[in-house]
């Protein structure tokens, strides 16, 4: 006979394949990684064409102006979460597989926070020069920016999961994440306003830091959960 | 008590039931070849086989339990190959069945899926991307998983398609060498296939 | 000669971080740019080798057998 | 000795052609390189208004001139390749969009550089930085769309079409300082003009124009070089120069 | 024998024929035109929550906001284009249909305007009373929407005819087509700002009705070569 | 001179040269079966042949003029049906039926669909979107353009796939029925399929 139970591999060992697994997609296509990147300093810089030159008033947008572009990008790339997976059939086997399904869908969510998330942490301090913050302003940005953004990948993975092989999911997905991403954004933003208006954005960090953690503990079991829904 | 049973399953899909009634028993070593025309409910019936979808009516036991409340366990013990390949586009074979078996719960090294995809006939394709290949190779780079995974039951559908008659004989071969050590298989087709070794039954759905 | 000294020279009015900060980082990127066509073209050739070489094996083996 | 053009436009003779024309160029790019920088820093007189800030001057503008020839010259390339499908071009198109989007990218950091000291900040939303700034958006778009696609002749082709429809911001750039009232510096050197100022001043920025053209046509030329070499790998020819080289 | 030439079908035809099977397509899942239309709206929405409510600030942020928001909403849907239609091999049905190619393409860009350029036009007048706008202001704004939204569907249809069939094309697609959506942009919003000082929308407006003339002749002739390109 | 003629022709993949100094010719009422196991270049080579690929080498004529300077002409005296079938999941059959032959150039009315539709054994399906469908009901959707366009020329890869047996029985009459019209086909398949009418060529790849 054969053996019935898998061997050398759990849950932690699968997250692990599959980050890695997605990382050597995203880097098969290293223009994956550099165009959410740049479609996010696109978007920052549209904003003051739109707008108009004037420095102060800029300089007041600037927090929500990389706030939601950040959230704009990481939703943008929500997509590809799991809709190539679902189209070729990889997610019907992602199902059936032995380990628990909340820790692969953990891994895809880390996956996407470093393949969309990282890049846009490391590139928000010089879009925040061009808009004349301050030196305190652009490090309270660049924080708010390194707790928010996982926060927005693994939230996005529910919406994600749930709106899998609908047509217009794309959209769709927008209006489902949209609003749970919005308290993520008006304490991110908010951080930055504090320390610039001279209060301090420790609590605002803090507040974007238990995000962090509720959503890692919550939103990989509500996705998993979402995704065998879809796919029922 | 069998292995794998099926007691009066009934699928219902719209307002259309494909079909009700359907019995069927799995020893070790046996084969069920699910038989019917097209639309007449193979591909749901193996899906719910998987736990994939859930029957109107009747249940699905494995060792005599429901499958609906082993989940994890049951997962560890099949492999499904449905229509769609679940291969990726964008990775070359190698990389393809490698996670592909991870997912499933083995690890294995580039040199054994190296060896896996050779005896599929894909031998010098391995780094190609699978979306340069013809559509029967990357048929056969799903069908490698075959190969190195260690499950009892196999659940296929249309294992054969788009293969030319080289790989129909080699996935025949694969079968009858599954059964010989023991292993179960239930699969549709609609092209004759005949396996010399184990207890073939024959499943008429519509 | 229109600089008294070199530390002159280097503070360029005050204005030195701007203008060496530009010099700098303009020859960095002609430097690295060409370190980046030398690479490729390292690379390519270590590989084009290995091609050959086995491509020359495979005759060797062809003209034994 | 008459010289085939024709059989130049081949790549395996342009390969071999490249291979002679690289070091003249080098040559002049060093020296030219290093007579402008002479001019430059120790020949032109401290700027009565800017004072030393100014002679970032030698390299902002060489840079931002280059950034936009390029692209010209880029999409003539490419437009070439896509209308007459002759490869060697599509090939020189690709090889010009890195060292393009670095001369982009230099007149972006030295601009930002001498925009502190003289304006007071890194950064304005002035018409010609933005439209600079876009220029390198294209420059990345049309090399990110290149790396996504993996058989080359589509990838040149596709290349193409952005570059065409791209152009069109060149003359953006090139009147944003006439078409709106900005910050930025008109052009001080035209044709119809007597240059506006000093005479040294003015040959350093040409002798470092110049030597960014050289330098720009040598490192082309190289990356060209490398990619007929990855493109016709299987070809005959490179097979038998790399028994010679073994 | 057979007729060799097919009957009763014109160059034009085939572009109703797009049109109307892209709009039933759009009207099975209606969910799709609502789903851009609200992206629209949050997106407009969302920044107030950023930045702050200054009512000030806010009104002279709102001709670039509306735009810039419109702009990722025509361009976000973009990838719907052709890529089912590729995915599903309609595409190469429509490669070797006898009539011209270009007429296709225009018939598409155009359903997308109908689909994703229309709700936002008539939406923009009640997102412009949010940020109180006057109401010449607003007509200008929708007006201004009205002449530069096709020319976004236009140009996005050369963007979407490139990346297609590429991995991570739905950010790719961002990265090429928003640095060419920048002078429509920047005329777009410059109209209703030059209308708020007093100046007259006029020229602005003409300008758009330019790019929109260019655009119906020349971008379908591109995105049909760039078809005839991908699907080489 | 003959209606369809392949001359020398050659096919290079990636650094894979698939075949070379391939020759074919076809006149009115005769069929070319490709034959050739999994990637030896049977979808490439129909690929060609509809002006969706370009040859590495040789020409393709039609009528004795070359296809890739008859474009639009050419494209209106043939039907090409590949390995995805070109329906849309979310419409029902009749409006894929509609839509696919009024952009091959014949308008139909829904009538016709229904009929066309009927024969190929869906009735009381044509109203569902197509996403519900079994995986052959799907085939017969694409299958069923055959029936109601006008083309001479039938490019056709595998289209038996998926298919149970009564529907290759409806596609071999259809060919047949083609044939002797004096239409012409080129087809794949790795089934086995024999045609009465008309004459059969058969062209070995690899
Ligand atoms: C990031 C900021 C900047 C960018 C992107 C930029 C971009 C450009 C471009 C594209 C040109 C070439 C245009 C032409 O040839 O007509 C140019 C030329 C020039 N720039 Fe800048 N620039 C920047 C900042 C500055 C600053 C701060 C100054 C000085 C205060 C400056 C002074 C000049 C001068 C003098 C020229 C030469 C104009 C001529 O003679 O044609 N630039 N710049
Ligand atoms: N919503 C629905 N309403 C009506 N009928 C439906 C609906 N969904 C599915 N069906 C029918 O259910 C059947 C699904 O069949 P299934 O895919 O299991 O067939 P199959 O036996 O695998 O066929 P094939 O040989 O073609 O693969 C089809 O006949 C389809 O028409
Ligand atoms: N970039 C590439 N590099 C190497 N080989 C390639 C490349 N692209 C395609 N190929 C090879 O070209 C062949 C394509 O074959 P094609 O799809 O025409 O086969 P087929 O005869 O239709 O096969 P099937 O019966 O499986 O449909 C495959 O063997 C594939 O491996
Ligand atoms: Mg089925
Ligand atoms: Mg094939």
């Amino acid at each position: 006979m054969l053996p019935v139970q898998p061997i050398g591999c759990n849950s932690l060992n699968m997250s692990l394949w599959v980050i890695q697994r997605d990382l050597l997609l995203a880097m098969r296509r290293r223009a994956d990684v550099l165009t959410t990147l740049f479609f996010f300093i696109i978007v920052v810089s549209l904003f003051p064409l739109g707008v108009g030159p004037e420095i102060n008033m800029l300089r007041t947008m600037a927090p929500g102006v990389v706030w939601v572009a950040a959230l704009l990008a990481s939703m943008l790339s929500l997509g590809r979460m799991f809709s190539s997976d679902y189209l070729d059939g990889t997610l019907e086997q992602m199902l059936l597989s032995p380990q628990s399904l909340s820790m692969l869908v953990l891994g895809k969510a880390l996956a996407h926070w470093l393949v969309t998330g990282v890049p846009l942490v490391l590139m928000s301090p010089v879009l925040g020069l061009q808009y004349d913050l301050s030196t305190e302003a652009l490090l309270v940005l660049t924080a708010s920016l390194l707790l928010g953004t996982p926060v927005l990948s693994l939230i996005g993975a529910i919406g994600a999961a749930l709106t899998l092989g609908l047509r217009g999911g794309g959209v769709l997905v927008s209006l489902l994440v949209l609003p749970l991403y919005i308290p993520v954004l008006i304490f991110g933003a908010g951080a930055v306003e504090a320390s610039a208006a001279g209060l301090g954005a420790g609590a605002h960090l803090s507040l974007l830091g238990a995000f962090l953690l509720v959503s890692l503990v919550l939103a990989p079991w509500a996705a998993a959960v979402s995704l065998r829904i879809s796919m029922e | 008590m069998s292995i794998l049973q099926g007691s009066d399953l009934e699928c219902v899909r719209g307002d259309r039931r494909l079909f009700k009634d359907i019995n069927f028993s799995l020893e070790a070593g046996e084969l069920i070849q699910v038989h019917g025309p097209n639309g007449s409910g193979k591909t749901s019936l193996l899906r719910m086989l998987c736990g994939l979808a859930i029957p109107a009516h009747g249940k699905i036991c494995w060792h005599g339990t429901d499958i609906r409340s082993l989940k994890g366990d049951y997962y560890g013990a099949i492999t499904y190959l449905g229509h769609l390949s679940g291969v990726k586009d964008d990775l070359t074979a190698i990389e393809n069945l490698r996670i592909s078996s991870a997912l499933a719960g083995v690890e294995i090294d580039a040199k054994k899926a190296h060896d896996a995809l050779q005896h599929m006939g894909l031998g010098g394709r391995e780094l190609l991307p699978v979306k340069v290949l013809s559509q029967g190779q990357r048929r056969r780079v799903a069908l490698a998983r075959l190969l190195v995974c260690r499950t009892v039951l196999w659940i296929l559908d249309e294992p054969l398609a788009a293969l030319d008659s080289a790989a129909v004989k080699l996935v025949q071969n694969l079968l009858e060498q599954h059964l010989v050590q023991g292993g179960m298989v239930v699969m549709t087709t609609h092209q004759e296939i005949d396996i010399a070794a184990g207890a073939t039954h024959r499943l008429q759905l519509a | 000669m229109i600089w008294a000294s070199w530390s002159d020279f280097f503070s360029m009015g005050g204005y030195g971080f701007y203008v060496w900060g530009s010099y700098l980082v303009a020859f960095a990127c002609i430097a690295g740019e060409i370190a980046l066509v030398f690479n490729r073209k390292r690379t390519l050739l270590k590989h084009l080798s290995l091609i050959h070489e086995s491509t020359k094996e495979e005759k060797r083996n062809e003209t034994t057998s | 000795m008459a010289i085939n053009w024709f059989n130049y436009s081949s790549p395996a003779s342009f390969y071999f052609l490249a291979g002679k024309m690289i070091p003249p160029f080098t040559i002049a790019a060093t020296i030219l390189f290093a007579v402008g920088l002479y001019i430059g820093f120790f020949v032109a007189p401290t700027d009565f208004q800017q004072g030393e800030a100014y002679r970032i001057i030698f390299i902002h503008v060489p840079a931002a001139w280059m950034s936009m020839f390029l692209y010209v010259m880029m999409a003539i390339w490419a437009g070439i390749g896509l209308a007459f499908n002759t490869r060697l071009s599509s090939m020189m198109a690709t090889a010009i969009a890195p060292t393009g989007a670095m001369f982009t990218f230099l007149a972006l950091w030295t601009g930002a550089l001498w925009g502190k000291p003289m304006w007071g900040a890194w950064w304005v939303w002035d018409a010609r930085l933005t439209s600079e700034l876009i220029l390198l958006f294209l420059y990345i778009g049309f090399m990110s769309l290149q790396a996504a696609i993996d058989d080359p002749r589509r990838a040149d082709k596709a290349g193409a079409v952005i570059a065409l429809v791209g152009v069109v911001n060149i003359p953006i750039i090139y009147f944003s300082v006439k078409w709106w009232n900005t910050l930025h510096q008109g052009a001080s050197v035209s044709i119809t003009q007597s240059p506006k100022m000093a005479t040294t001043m003015l040959t350093g920025m040409l002798i470092m124009s110049i030597a960014c053209w050289m330098y720009a046509i040598a490192v082309i030329l190289m990356r060209t070089r490398t990619i007929i070499l990855e493109r016709e790998r299987h070809t005959a020819w490179v097979g038998e120069l790399q028994g010679a080289t073994k």
